[in-house]
């Protein structure tokens, strides 16, 4: 009984993606960017596209290419301070960008990777950003409704896969990527190294290739995944 | 394997048997403590499957012999089991995030009862058998295709397709198909739906041990 | 900046159990159980214990010797069909039952771990474990609240520590340790082996040390730990 | 270490190394960026503290230059950073369980504005900088203890402690304790608690500079 084979070549993978897809976008700052997938959906086009993203990346960088590209309707993230493109797109309304608290973001992704519709939590609560969200009353207790988030679609980056999609980090890397990688109709996973069915140790991975659909083993690294001279 | 399946018993063995065959390539199925475990021995070697134990482990291999067995290597029904090659283990967090969040392409369960809506009771026999539901309630409710292989009947002759289930729920119109001694059924829109049937039983004996009305498929009923 | 110190002998550890307190237990079945500090538990004599453990071990070991010892007053649980004394227990009213799906347990748990006070699932809809609970309903589709489990002391099982508290867990002994060794006030993780701060690749630690306040290295493993031959 | 805590100049670094001082040996501690990522060099080296950084670290070590860096490691602002022995990776699901969870024992943060109830203004300034609000919510909610480390002005002079805030709130009642650099003042049912004053700095100059009532702590005043 073998394990099913994932392997699949970048045009191919990101080309699944339809216009108008939501999709869940790996990484905090440069490490865990899918960078080389984000290119290829550059250069395919795809229009009309939602990302769920910790960040905007940097400029001329990782979604910001999609941003600037017009690619992109809507953005759901936590913090985008290292992007003075995306705020002034935000600020000029050509981008409608969705704030959540940083846990929270990750908490809603992983409700949705966990099939858990919504949370309920006290955070944000005299913020801003409990404005608006429905209040339920736990116990006495008012706390804010947090529905699950999902995607058509997770573009994540891996240190090492196999073919069946067995994922492994590499340290901050990991970030966002393993509830993403659980949180979408289809999880397509970067890889800066592939190996053979079995190589892993089956207590080290991270992301059980149960929840991925397609390997994209990375020929090279392009300079975005290298260190960042500020 | 051999001595495993022998020990089934041979209107067992086909039922599982033929259980395995629907089985799709490349798909990822949890089976059940008892008869639906037996359902991987039928497997062809090279056949492409992903086992899920609930209890935290994808790529799931055969049981093991007690003296080669790891202590800390079980599935979900206790067996002492292997691993295939690219095996991953979990916690059960992530086991039943799977379940729920449609990774789990099918599940092959046991039945008490099942009714002809697709309400599925396995998991309590009120003053009898109430052991608590373990992950039946999710893999009964979650997998995106729930399968039964059972007898057909229990073991006073009663039988376990009714019209309406009598004892507690496991889940609410979730069966897709049940294999038993005696047919492959099918939950349809109109109710149970004859499939197959096993070689040597009549359609009016598998109606006579149906509790509910019959449908039988059109054309001729393949054998299994 | 060194990492804190938490290493602890088993009496001490266990003696911080008080009368009356709500414990997780990890384990299913046998792997990952942590007999040691249970054995010590029962020594010690702890009463009106609360116990959260997905099923009861088996006649005679793990938790089942403090329902036998009369400690136990409350089991939270999801399974105890290998345990004919629990049941019998449960049907003659000296042992208080809950039943939870067993994914739901593990949720419960882990929205305990994580900060978050309650989830919602439609999992137990049209079964008589949504019986008596809260439905919220949310757009339009209704959802039986689950409230969150926390307990005083986690007490886990783990294959390897370093005294800061990270752990690892062997194949499926990692099972319900993760989740309880991050949702109590006091974690006591038992480990069969421990190492030097730095041994453990920080890439597997699958429990961060941060989460675990008492690690109690196992000078033996008793026969509890073994292959069960039923 | 030398170089970087001279770059802060000298009241900078005196209220830094006092937020030091206050550092429970053993506890678990999350430093915001900026000023308050200072604080971990004025620990002594033997020193028992775990540091945290929420995008997936415990046992942050000091940051690293950028020959040196690792292009996978880095802090929650972007700094190259390195590890200590005994450190683990984890995803920002479980970095931010234990935030909410109580097992952050100390997050020190920066502040546009702090309120004499302890509510804290630090992530948004309407039409001005509205990058969002990244983790600072759930450090400023969730820690068992917040303490903000700032100038007790702004850049035009104005005073960062108020009666209340004006700006978007990070947190409501949440701050215990404010490092300036010219005080330090505790946030207490009556309000701010001078407790400590900057050396040649008077009450009369740290109250003018102050823009909510100031309560002096009994007894002579501390110098830091």
């Amino acid at each position: 009984m073998p394990l099913p084979d994932k392997l699949e070549g970048l045009e191919s993978a990101v080309a699944r993606i339809p216009d108008g897809a939501v999709l869940l976008v790996g990484g905090f700052g440069v490490p865990g960017t899918p960078f080389t997938l984000l290119r290829e959906l550059e250069r395919q086009g795809q229009q009309q596209l939602t990302l769920i993203r910790n960040d905007a990346n940097e400029p001329g960088t990782g979604i910001d290419r999609l941003l600037r590209s017009g690619q992109v309707r809507r953005l759901v993230t936590s913090h985008i301070g290292l992007n003075a493109h995306a705020i002034e797109r935000m600020n000029e309304g050509s981008l409608d960008v969705e704030f959540c608290a940083q846990g929270i973001l990750a908490e809603r992704i992983r409700a949705g990777g966990a099939g858990i519709p919504a949370i309920l939590t006290d955070v944000g609560l005299g913020t801003e950003l409990a404005a608006g969200k429905t209040i339920v009353e736990v116990e006495g207790r008012p706390l804010v409704l947090e529905m699950a988030l999902r995607a058509d679609v997770a573009l994540v980056h891996a240190a090492t896969a196999d073919p069946f999609g067995n994922l492994t980090y590499a340290a901050t890397a990991r970030n966002f990527n393993p509830p993403m990688a659980m949180a979408a109709d289809r999880v397509v996973a970067e890889t800066e190294s592939l190996v053979a069915l079995g190589d892993l140790s089956a207590e080290n991975v991270e992301t059980p290739g149960s929840f991925v659909d397609a390997v994209v083993p990375l020929s090279a690294l392009t300079e975005d995944y290298g260190i960042v001279c500020r | 394997m051999g001595s495993s399946a022998a020990s089934l018993g041979n209107a067992r063995e086909r039922l599982v048997r033929r259980a395995a065959r629907d089985i799709v390539p490349g798909s990822v199925v949890n089976l059940g403590i008892g008869l639906p475990s037996k359902v991987a021995e039928f497997l062809p070697a090279d056949f492409p499957v992903c086992l899920h134990t609930e209890n935290g482990l994808t790529g799931l291999g055969p049981a093991v012999p007690l003296e080669e067995a790891d202590r800390n290597l079980i599935d979900a029904g206790g067996a002492y089991v292997g691993t295939v090659a690219g095996a991953a283990f979990f916690d059960s967090v992530t086991s039943f995030s799977l379940v729920r969040s449609g990774r789990l392409d099918l599940s092959i369960l046991g039945a008490f009862e099942v009714a002809a809506n697709g309400d599925l009771a396995n998991w309590k026999i009120p003053g009898k058998f109430s052991p608590g539901p373990g992950g039946a309630i999710e893999l009964a409710q979650k997998a995106k295709k729930v399968c039964i292989v059972t007898t057909h009947t229990d073991r006073h002759g009663n039988p376990k397709l009714l019209r309406q289930c009598t004892l507690p729920r496991t889940g609410t119109a979730c069966v897709a198909r049940v294999y038993t001694d005696l047919a492959v059924i099918d939950v349809t829109p109109a109710g149970f739906l004859l499939r197959e049937r096993a070689e040597g039983r009549t359609v009016e004996e598998i109606r006579a041990a149906t509790g509910a009305p019959l449908q039988v498929a059109k054309g001729p009923l393949p054998v299994f």
